[in-house]
């Protein structure tokens, strides 16, 4: 099926969007799914320790769906998928929403996740968005980080 | 030719876009990048670093050594930084 | 979070589980969701060119789900999880009906896609469910593949 | 003792759990195979083929070699198929 793809300024429910994704692949006995949601920072965040108050993402409209259409067609290229849907928000991000959706069909299940995990990959080393935190100190752009490109870039080797 | 900018570049040039019209001399991303330099103190300061540049020709990720003849659209922007977790 | 684990007769919505599982995690910035469900076979499994008309799931009530849990405290000891939740389905399977559903909750997405295909690829070789097929030839046993026991070895390597 | 049968362990003894006294000399899994399959020649089909069984001593996947003393639940059955895809 033509993979559903949507970049949107509005809030969304991961549940429902997978509810509608399983129902329009009947066929499929392997449905992944994986959501970046934004975390309810409580003051910091978990991983930097950095006080959040706030995110905003930026992004390129136009090359954004154009670069998730290609990322698709590379993932149903490299393994037999029957569809794909991705979600990706921009704009302000309030703590608890959804930022990003990926979801896989497939008939099996190591294909439905070896996709789904792709898609995240590339997707944050290749889709055109930006994401800015405000703390106390102020509004400061993230920056990449080399994992991310690490993560991108075992996928070239294999299959 | 239309250029666009995103993120930090933005904030530093002060525009999210701008209509130019580079010299037949100018063949390269960055070429170009040298030549929008020149326009203003936000321009030079927001491409002094190239490594933390990235640019996209016609909305296609691209080289800086790549040729710009015929573009159309040509976006700077950092390493980008979707998704999360 | 204490896993939430779940064998149950009746049907239930994968999204309306994740949108519950989401929502009691809102400091996990990773969801990542499995489900394998029951293929409306049109006649035939598009894997095996077998005509199947109906599914029924056998399972040992309380060996079924004290599997599950110690599948879990596995999972947990291998990666920095934040939650898990299975729920699994015995009975009889209706097409369209969903089978069994992990999610996991995590700080990070690799950890997140990891314990869950980590959680099916060994539930899918230690959870007691054993799996019935009704064709136009009789009623028969589905037989355990190969393909899952090295699917599951390959984590006893790893990590 | 009490013995569990699943799956086609189950339809082919026709039935699905009972109570058994096992002698002091049936010490391991594979002893109270043997001795359950002289029980009838529904018990004798189904554990004909020992390579096609699995047991459960307490809830807990066991080899056939192991010692089932004191063990209050033993069952079997073929190999798990759950899931899906």
């Amino acid at each position: 099926m033509t993979p559903d793809i949507r970049v949107q300024r509005e809030d969304f429910d991961q549940g429902h969007e997978l509810s509608k994704f399983s129902a329009r692949n009947p066929l499929s006995g392997a449905i992944c799914s994986f959501t970046g949601q934004m975390r309810d920072f409580q003051g910091h965040d978990r991983a930097t320790g950095k006080i959040i108050t706030a995110m905003e993402l930026d992004h390129y409209p136009g090359m954004a769906e154009r670069q998730l259409q290609d990322l698709t067609r590379e993932a149903q290229q490299r393994w037999p998928l029957d569809d794909i849907c991705i979600v990706h928000r921009f704009g302000v991000l309030k703590p608890t929403e959804a930022i990003v959706f990926v979801a896989t069909a497939s008939a099996h299940r190591g294909d439905a996740f070896a996709a789904c995990e792709f898609l995240m990959d590339w997707l944050k080393t290749k889709a055109p968005f930006w994401k800015k935190e405000t703390g106390p100190g102020g509004t400061q752009w993230v920056e990449a980080k080399e994992s991310d490109e690490s993560r991108a870039e075992r996928w070239q080797s294999r299959s | 030719m239309n250029i666009l900018y995103f993120a930090w570049l933005r904030e530093r040039i002060g525009i999210g876009e701008e209509a130019v019209s580079p010299p037949d001399t100018i063949q390269t991303v960055n070429q170009l990048m040298d030549w929008l330099s020149q326009r203003s103190a936000g321009h030079a300061a927001a491409f002094a670093d190239r490594k933390l540049i990235r640019a996209a020709i016609d909305q296609i990720h691209s080289n800086h050594s790549l040729p710009i003849t015929g573009a159309k659209e040509i976006a700077f922007f950092p390493p980008v930084t979707g998704g999360l977790a």
